[in-house]
């Protein structure tokens, strides 16, 4: 093999570096109207009143569009998946976090528009936020969705993701220690340098071509068609170039509504985020909350875990739910534990809806998990690395969810990492691999959740 | 008054494709008179090479130079359906979909090549862009010829298509969340140290070297996968001691809205970053590969915080790891108010944070003794 | 001709004076007048829209800009780009090192960063603290005509007022202390500058801990015992939370630069 | 008001304040400086004006009056690239490619003014960019290698300085 394993230049490298690659924002048409958009001031209000005629009576103002202009106005971004759909593409009734969309204005200049969204009339009556997850659940919180405070469409009518596996109360009886522990990631802006930026134009046979940063062109293709309710071949997304991504781009967050101006207008229209809408009102990485309780032999075997899991959602659900079951999944990290009980919700509150970042969904629990290890390894004075290598997946494991372990390398990683930071590994623990667990390595707690890798 | 150093470890997974799969990734591919290639996929590449990977695999795959291959992203009219560039699956499973597409090209040119040069296809291979009789290398034929012949010869097109789906994977248990199927085809590791600064006053945290290990399956292209792993790790950093949406959570106040206030990793905050890379083939992917695009900012959070709590004693387990924080968690535990509360065989870390004490009648966190 | 641009400036009359007094001149009372310096500060804000001046007045080729340097009293014209500063003595140049970057330096004015935008969300006026602690001047224009003032009291009404230059005496010794997070991207969290003048003297003075740049009198007056100037510190000033730090932890933190500056100070003969 | 960009001289329409990415983007249509946030923070946009490294986002088309400006289009072609921007190629120290044409000109600026390969004084001079796809590191080593004069293979990219490879499977 010659190509594949060789260090080859990017393929757009020279490109990137003469400044000749394309992005959206580079893309040149004639007759543009730029697009700018009414967001909501408050976290959590009624719409009282929208007029947008003083906006569209503007001169240089081309098309003004609501929510009574979205042919489906409420499409989730995981309907694809017979999910249902709680968000809708432009505020109708209410707003329910700072910076949410509620008309948009496609103008000759970019001025002027914004200066058509300030003359936009619009009142509100403002209603209590709900913000930290741990009180979604009390009974005096504000109820914010219309599905209540957490989501409550996983399968089998459940409110919540579990994983149920083994027999946990018979580990907490077993277990020497109990370890417990509560890890809070941050919410975090994907902050690409390329904001969120499309440019729609009107195809004389009737097609709309959108010019799109997405990451994802099939995925965002499917979002627009759904909402115009037009068949895949009136769109033509043109992309496969994007400034940066980190999962804020699967959002489909521009292309529809810049569709619904271009359409309207029958011009071209392009709308670019501002850095400052990009930081405050595109949708970020979820903040989680984690509890986790392990049961705990004195010699570090983790023989079970209880985990609850509340996930920051935002306002709407947008991919939550599959990162909550992502999560799920993962909850035991590179390790093998064979009692389990995870509860996960996924929670709304009045801030922007989180989406898919970098990890999604297993970030935060690698954190918590990872975290918890090092604090268990420091409760029972055993060596960090050791502990972790004593628990490690290993080839015929098998996972929270039951999937047969096949290649699992926690063994290696670490053995190289020790090697790398001159830490000093015992025999056992510098010889052992990620082959199926014999003697020692099997104990009688882990039997039981052994499974056949050919199988798999 | 003073700078303490410490050091974490943290070892981590992470799937390849979508968790549940149903996502899928198609490639066509056809060649030209001359034999230059046109390869259309759907994958986005937002900065992760998935141009360059698919072209490599391409190239590999029917045994052409890698200059011979085009590649075209560029929208949905030509090029057929891939879900997009997320879940580290732009390698994976949109490289597995070129594969079968290049497979399948590489067919073609056989069967054409045999008839011009009457030899069964299977005695046939390919070689830096010829077609070889094996065991006969003096009997060959290049594929621009090859090219030239389906062209204008046999009135063919050499073309391919390849997909790649795992059928979704329904949970078909919502109590245990037992699957009806595995859900992940390929799980990726990485174990990550971490050594870290302190200063004790004024709660600042420098991360000073990151050592890290990914077993990447096989790494088509290594410096793009460093890329990855590099670039992973600043972003992992940023997460552990930087960025913060909502610098006062659950509170929404003070958001930052421009580069000034919201502390995305600089230049200067780069720590040494060590690299080692482990090649454990994957059954799935293309050439044995795994995606590790996503996971490279995962190991890092977990393993700075091991090494504030090695560097000064104190577990922050909120991130991100700001001064603010440390200083705090210094003055409980100078109070004496750090230390987990212990009853029987429970000890009990961050009662504080915990449901159980915020939540007023809503939902409960149990743990059986 | 296509625009970008969302600032609404084409209805704003632009000013371009040749020297000072024509700056001076077209600054008149300020009603109404966005100075412009090197621009780093007011242009996003023009960008945003959070400004739409009637006038604007652009300084860059008024002549305002210079260090000058007589016997030790140093006068540096308004329109002066950081850049210029990096190398005077501290705590001015560690300061204005300290500032953005290199791009940033190139271009931003002293008088501009003396006149930013009030509060813990706008960008801080850096240099504000290094000037209090030698005890700067500030020559400005406006209603009344030009006048020569204490940099404290400019500061409360230098929304008002065209900067030309400040000046002050070399100090016997200078020191400069930051909170040491990723400056070029992040705007100062905090920092404490101090200066002994040739009589011994020691004035301290704090960005980040209030609204604009302010003294610290009551650490001066410890200054004796760095430890308790740092305590003192305290009483001098009333932060606020922003992005970058609470309250509690300026709080928590301004003792520790007072002393280090204190400390520092004393290191230097 | 009259700009020089990259050799060609162009009088401007633009209004005075409006800042010179805009006008560079939207009036001449050169489109290799980028937006990234109008405010500054980023260094997507950075260009040289008379040589020195400016963010054209925050500066008004006034203060360019006159000046010669070099965006990242004037610092070679793809025929016949800048040593910069073949040190970029080799060292894969762009990605995204989003933030390069920015993160180019302050190299070269860096480079021009006598830069060496320190990484702490090329941190120093590029440590306003923000780039969210490398880590820095190939950045770092890029502009290094052209700090030291070295030539650059096109057709394969460096070996990472702190990298170890273990090829055949891990057990």
């Amino acid at each position: 093999m010659k190509v594949v394993g060789a260090r080859i230049p990017r393929y757009d490298g020279v490109a990137h570096v003469t400044g000749r690659t394309t992005y959206v924002d580079d893309v040149r048409v004639p007759g543009m109207l730029w697009a700018k958009a009414l967001r909501s001031p408050h976290h959590h209000a009624a719409i009282t009143k929208l007029d947008t005629r003083p906006a569209a009576e503007l001169p240089g103002v081309h098309a003004v569009i609501t929510w009574e202009d979205v042919p489906l106005l409420e499409y989730g971004h995981l309907s694809a998946l017979g999910i249902p759909a709680d968000e809708p593409l432009l505020a109708k009734d209410d707003v329910r976090y700072k910076g949410q969309p509620i008309a948009l204005v496609a103008a000759e200049s970019e001025e002027l528009a914004a200066e058509a969204v300030e003359r936009i009339e619009i009142e509100f009556e403002e209603r209590p936020a709900l913000l930290d997850v741990r009180q979604a659940f009390d009974p005096e919180a504000p109820k914010i969705h219309q599905w209540g405070n957490w989501y409550p469409h996983f399968e089998g009518g459940m409110d919540r993701r579990q994983i149920r596996k083994g027999d946990v109360a018979k580990a907490f009886e077993q277990a020497d220690v109990i370890v417990q522990g509560v890890y809070r990631p941050a919410a975090i802006e994907h902050a690409p340098l390329e904001t969120q930026v499309c440019l729609v134009v009107p195809e004389p046979n009737g097609r709309l071509t959108i010019y799109s940063c997405t990451q994802a062109l099939y995925f965002s293709l499917g979002v627009v068609a759904a909402h115009l309710q037009v068949p895949l071949n009136k769109l033509k997304i043109v992309g496969g170039t994007t400034g940066g991504g980190f999962g804020g781009k699967v959002d489909t967050a521009t292309e529809t509504m810049t569709s619904l101006l271009a359409m309207k207008a029958g011009r071209p229209v392009k709308w670019r985020w501002t850095r400052e809408e990009e930081f405050l009102c595109s949708s970020t990485r979820a903040p989680w909350h984690m509890e986790i309780a392990d049961a705990v032999t004195k010699d570090g075997w983790i023989l079970g875990r209880k985990m609850l899991t509340l996930h920051d959602s935002g306002a709407y659900a947008r991919f939550s739910p599959y990162g909550l079951t992502k999560h799920s999944f993962h909850h035991t990290g590179a390790y093998t534990i064979p009692n389990l009980e995870f509860d996960g919700y996924v929670v709304f509150t009045n801030r922007v809806p989180t989406t898919a970042m970098r990890g999604f969904g297993v970030t935060s629990v690698s954190f918590a998990v990872e975290t918890h290890m090092s604090r268990i390894a420091d409760v029972l004075d055993l060596d960090p690395y050791e502990i972790r290598l004593r628990n490690a997946n290993r080839i015929g494991d098998t996972s929270p969810n039951g999937i047969v372990y096949t290649d699992p390398s926690t063994v290696p990683t670490i053995q190289a990492i020790a090697e790398a930071t001159g830490h000093e590994l015992s025999a056992e623990f510098r010889t052992m691999t990620n082959e199926p667990r014999t003697g020692e390595w099997l104990p009688e707690h882990l039997v039981a959740q052994l499974g056949n890798p050919e199988e798999h | 008054m003073a700078k303490h150093r410490g050091k974490g470890i943290a070892a981590i997974e992470y799937p390849t494709g979508m968790n549940q799969n149903g996502d899928p990734s198609q490639c066509w591919i056809k060649v030209k008179p001359d034999g230059r290639i046109d390869v259309f996929a759907g994958t986005a590449d937002i900065g992760n090479g998935s141009k360059t990977i698919q072209a490599q695999i391409v190239a590999e795959t029917i045994g052409v130079p890698y200059d011979w291959i085009t590649y075209d992203n560029s929208n949905t009219d030509s090029s057929p359906v891939c879900t997009g560039t997320f879940a580290s699956r732009a390698t994976f499973v949109a490289g597995k979909a070129a594969e079968k597409a290049a497979l399948q090209v590489k067919a073609k040119i056989l069967e054409i090549a045999g008839k011009e040069l009457e030899i069964d296809p299977a005695d046939l291979e390919i070689i830096d862009g010829e077609v070889v009789a094996k065991g006969a290398p003096q009997t060959r034929m290049s594929i621009s010829d090859v090219a030239a012949a389906a062209t204008w010869g046999h009135g063919e097109l050499i073309t391919g298509t390849g997909a790649q789906l795992k059928p979704y994977a329904a949970i078909v248990d919502p109590e245990t969340g037992r699957v009806d199927s595995p859900p992940h085809s390929a799980i990726s590791y990485a174990a990550c140290a971490a050594e870290v600064e302190v200063d004790d006053e004024t709660g600042e945290v420098r991360v000073l070297r990151l050592q890290q290990c990914y077993d990447v399956g096989r790494a088509i292209n290594p410096t793009q996968v460093e890329g990855q792993i590099e670039g992973g790790a600043m972003m992992g950093l940023g997460l552990g001691v930087l960025e913060n949406c909502y610098p006062y959570y659950p509170s929404v106040e003070h958001r930052g809205g421009a580069f000034g206030s919201y502390l995305a990793p600089g230049m200067e905050e780069m720590p040494q970053i060590d690299t080692i890379l482990i090649e454990n083939p994957s059954q799935d992917g293309p050439y044995g590969a795994k995606g590790i695009g996503e996971m490279a900012n995962n190991p890092q959070p977990p393993a700075i915080a091991a090494a504030v709590y090695d560097a000064i004693g104190v577990w922050i387990t909120e991130l991100p790891i700001t001064p603010e924080r440390v200083l705090r968690a210094l003055e409980e535990k100078a109070a004496g108010k750090h230390e987990p509360r212990r009853e029987g065989k429970k000890v009990v870390f961050d009662e504080e944070l915990s449901v159980n004490t915020v939540s007023s009648g809503g939902i409960r966190f149990e743990v059986p003794a | 001709m296509a625009t970008a641009s969302l600032a609404g400036t084409a209805a704003t009359e632009v000013l371009r004076p040749t020297s000072e007094a024509e700056a001076v001149e077209a600054f008149g009372d300020g009603d109404g007048v966005l100075v412009v310096g090197g621009g780093t500060i007011v242009v996003p804000d023009l960008t945003y829209r959070r400004l739409r001046p009637a006038k604007a007045l652009l300084l860059k080729d008024a002549g305002l800009s210079g260090i000058e340097n007589e016997g030790g009293r140093v006068t540096i014209g308004a329109a002066t780009p950081l850049a210029a500063l990096v190398d005077l003595p501290a705590p001015i140049g560690p300061c204005a090192a300290n500032i953005g970057d290199r791009e940033i330096r190139g271009v931003a004015t002293v008088g501009g960063n003396l006149c930013a935008g009030e509060g813990y969300e706008a960008p801080r006026g850096d240099l504000q603290g290094p000037f209090l602690a030698v005890g700067a001047t500030v020559r400005s224009a406006g209603a009344g005509g030009i006048e020569e003032e204490p940099l404290e009291s400019f500061l409360e009404r230098r929304r008002s007022r065209l900067a030309l230059s400040i000046s002050f005496q070399t100090p016997a010794a200078g020191a400069f202390a930051a909170l040491d997070r990723p400056h070029t991207h992040d705007y100062t969290a905090l920092a404490v500058s101090g200066a002994r003048g040739a009589d011994g003297t020691i004035r301290l003075a704090a960005t980040g801990v209030g609204w604009w740049g302010v003294r610290l009198p009551s650490a001066e007056a410890a200054a004796d015992d760095p430890e308790a100037a740092g305590r003192a510190a305290l009483e001098d000033v009333d932060p606020q939370d922003d992005a970058l730090a609470s309250a509690w932890y300026r709080r928590k933190v301004l003792p520790v630069l007072v002393r280090t500056v204190l400390t520092e100070l004393e290191g230097v003969a | 008001m009259n700009i020089v960009v990259n050799g060609t001289a162009h009088a401007i329409e633009s209004g005075p304040l409006t800042p010179l990415l805009d006008v560079l983007r939207e009036e001449l249509e050169i489109t290799g400086p980028k937006a990234g946030c109008h405010q500054g923070g980023c260094g997507a946009c950075t260009v040289l004006v008379d040589g020195e490294p400016r963010r054209s986002c925050l500066l008004p088309v006034a203060y360019a009056d006159g000046a010669e400006i070099t965006t990242v289009e004037g610092l070679g072609t793809p025929e016949s690239l800048a040593p910069i921007q073949q040190a970029f190629v080799h060292h894969y120290a762009a990605q995204c490619g989003f933030c390069t044409s920015g993160m180019l000109l302050a190299a070269q600026a860096y480079l021009d003014g006598g830069g060496t390969d320190d990484p702490e004084a090329i941190q120093e001079a590029l440590g306003g960019h923000v780039c969210r796809c490398t880590g820095y590191a190939k950045i770092v080593d890029a502009v290094a290698a052209a700090a030291r004069g070295e030539s650059f293979d096109l057709t394969q990219t460096a070996v990472g300085k702190y990298t170890t490879v273990t090829t055949g499977g891990a057990t």
